[in-house]
């Protein structure tokens, strides 16, 4: 395996293609399947889309975990946008597809296995999730 | 078997009954991919593990496939996770609905037991029948009906505008409203004034309630009526062979918080019939379009008038059920009450 | 644009994305694959159309593709069928969770104007404070306070086991109970034979209600109460700098007809204080897997103890839904009575 | 067009498949588009089946009808089986795929622009359905 871990910071639609790029090289080369690699690319490119819409700057960090003998895709979407003040509401089941911060959350948390979320009004969001090689 | 073996063994049967349906290209392969659409629905395969399951298969079967082709599926199974997502969803709301419903079903029984009994304390010469049904699972219809200390028949017939859950909350607040006024008996029209504070202090501004409310004497035979903007009630008379409107004039309960109502009173004669009923009746669409005319309910409650009172009441409802197709687009309250030869 | 037109429309920017995807095999091409995935939910086209666009596509593309290739895609298209109906479903079931939610959000409202508001008639040397949270839209807890005729403050908190639905239909029945027994007060212990009278007659076998009633005379400052199965009320001595546990025997509202329940009395000395509270502040879990215990309960109230009564009521729940991680596992009532200096 | 209707008698499992047939290939003599044939194919075959496992016996007529300017393929089912006795039950979204008398009548529903079944218990179901050309 070439990298242990990428970093791609977003600030154009361009650099969203970036990180699904590279997040589904990095699942490929880790050995998922080819439906794995295109969940991994649409949750990444997902949180990196909510970067760009809503915190206009941020960082996507996609590094190789191991835990407990399982090998996993970690995600990382760090920003220092404007947060988000309902969490719970944000979460909850898709009723939208489309539109409004965090909008495309509840799908991410569908397609990876783990999926943790801090945000802070005013302080940005901070959101870790895991798929598990199986 | 752990979740990886499940997922092999049904990619392979995918591949297996593929390869059949490409060698033979005959119907009944895909009558068995039919089958195969429903295990794996039953099984929570989503949509974009089917395509996974598809690319796997043409890799194996066709070598030598143009690899464009096979390239165009990336590009498919892409388009598929977000219907992936929508599945996924949709297996989790069903969960949610199941028991949103058996939470209704509970609530629906429950408003079931508010609902009293017939009285038993009815002298030999008065028949009463009641027939009361929801259009969906919870109801906004009520009725109370209850014979007091000093021999007089009460029935209540109210109909809470608006519909499910809201509406049953509101009908459980009339329930014990009329339960804790009737200890101590009231006319009609007073009786009226005090549930209308009740509901007016107590109900949502944007629910409103229609009652009718009546005594019937056991020993003069005078039913006393007042109506808080309800549908009328009707009144058979046997002699003039002829349904009258009972009419009284008093606004819905909780628009104001003083209102006001009208009291009305008719001698009942021997085999005369009067009928409490809520507008669940006339919500009926007949011939496509139109709705049913509060005419065509009177034939047809003098189609039925010469069954014994219960009969009458179920009569008219299911006369009017099959007259809706079997779907109901509102409660139906039916109260009979007649006066024997 | 007629719904064929729309079709085309979605059809004819499938295939062209697709082919530029197959051209560049680029990632950004899969990256509008996504965005296209998006818009076409939004539009409500369902799986199977997408892969019927696919065929049209491919075939347009691909004149020379092998035919048992070709021939695959239907075999895809039948399987995907039963996927169409099911995103027809999940279309649709939405649609009804929404209206569902609406009733909900509305029936939630009228549950909040059951609660009474805090009496302006309490002497100055006393202070009332409550909050009350549902963990869900509806709540299955409930109080009443009101001031007597006779210089009482009355107080009742109820928890409802059972959640959702059936227990705000059930809690609107303790309302109306306790309103008609209050009009000629009672003894705490009466009035919970009464009122278990009225649960068991009215409420479903699976449904029960703890509750605890007290009294607290403004002249003598006895606090006398009774409990039915309740979380024990917490009595806090200024003098000994300590909490007591109001321990009272009795069974749960509605398990049998008849049911007997001990009172007893404190006498209220100045700084001292009285909570009345749901199991819901018990069902809290801290670090992942333990439950909050009542000692832990203990110390949270004495360290808001200081604080006004309405201020104590709220910081309490405020901090336990901290400690729950926002996420309250059961409603949470808080009743604060506090006799001042 | 060769035949302007056909009748299946549907008693084995084979019938199901030789109904589905004889469905698609009108259903694509007509004009209807690929997923169409598929749908119309599936419609049919939930209809037979259900006649199959439920009825033990029955026929399937496909037709084409003409209303109003508009072409349409027109599926009728009827048997003697046991017949429905809660049609509003059956009707109802299918939180259901499989199993039970009339499991699938709420996907025909879905796959087809009109239904319209008729039950009476102890003598039979007739179920008319019809997918009009667009
Ligand atoms: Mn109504
Ligand atoms: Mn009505
Ligand atoms: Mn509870
Ligand atoms: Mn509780």
């Amino acid at each position: 395996m070439s990298d242990q871990s990428s970093c791609v910071e977003v600030e154009a639609e361009l650099d969203i293609v970036a990180a699904r790029q590279s997040g589904r090289t990095m699942a490929k080369e880790m050995g998922f399947g080819e439906v794995d690699q295109a969940r991994i690319a649409t949750a990444i490119s997902e949180l990196a889309r909510n970067i760009y819409l809503y915190a206009k700057k941020g960082v996507i960090i996609i590094s190789i975990i191991q835990e407990g003998g399982r090998i996993g895709l970690r995600i990382q979407a760090s920003d220092n946008g404007p947060g988000i003040s309902d969490l719970q509401q944000v979460l909850q089941d898709g009723f939208t597809t489309s539109g409004g911060l965090g909008a495309g959350l509840p799908g991410v948390k569908r397609l990876m296995d783990t999926f943790e979320i801090t945000s802070e009004v005013g302080n940005g969001t901070e959101i870790i999730s895991i798929k598990w090689l199986r | 078997m752990d979740k990886q073996t499940k997922e092999k063994k049904v990619s392979d049967r995918y591949a297996q009954m593929l390869h059949q349906y490409i060698q033979h290209g005959s119907e009944d392969a895909l009558y068995n991919a039919q089958q195969l659409s429903k295990s794996m629905i039953d099984k929570g395969v989503s949509p974009e593990e089917i395509v996974g399951f598809h690319i796997e298969s043409i890799k194996k079967d066709f070598l030598n496939i143009q690899p464009e082709v096979l390239q165009s599926f990336d590009f498919l199974l892409e388009i598929m996770i977000g219907y992936g997502i929508q599945y996924r969803e949709h297996v989790s709301l069903r969960e949610k609905q199941i028991q949103l419903q058996s939470e209704i079903e509970i609530a629906a029984k429950m408003q079931q037991t508010l609902l009293p009994p017939i009285p038993s304390s009815i002298p030999s010469d008065l028949e009463l029948g009641i027939c009361s049904v929801a259009a969906k699972r919870m109801s906004g219809d009520y009725y109370h009906v209850f014979v007091d200390n000093s021999g007089y028949l009460c029935l209540a017939v109210a109909d809470i505008i608006g519909k499910g859950i809201p509406a049953a909350l509101c009908m459980s607040l009339i329930k014990y409203a009329i339960e804790s006024l009737v200890d101590h008996p009231l006319d009609p029209h007073t009786l009226l004034s005090s549930i209308n504070r009740v509901v007016e202090k107590n109900i949502d501004i944007n629910m409103f309630v229609t009652m009718v409310y009546g005594t019937y004497c056991f020993s003069d035979h005078v039913f006393r009526y007042a109506s808080a903007g309800h549908e009328p009630s009707l009144y058979y008379s046997a002699q003039d062979d002829q349904f009258y409107d009972l009419e009284a004039k008093g606004p819905v309960l909780g628009l104001t918080h003083e209102a006001t109502y009208q009291e009305q009173s008719i001698e009942v004669q021997p085999n005369d019939i009067i009928i409490l009923f809520t507008d669940g009746l006339t919500e009926i669409r007949v011939e496509e379009e139109r709705f049913i005319e509060r005419d065509e309910i009177k034939e047809l409650f003098n189609e039925y008038k010469h069954l014994p009172a219960q009969e009458m009441a179920d009569s008219i409802h299911k006369q009017l059920l099959k007259l809706s197709d079997f779907e109901l687009q509102d409660d139906q309250t039916i109260v009979v009450i007649k006066r024997s030869a």
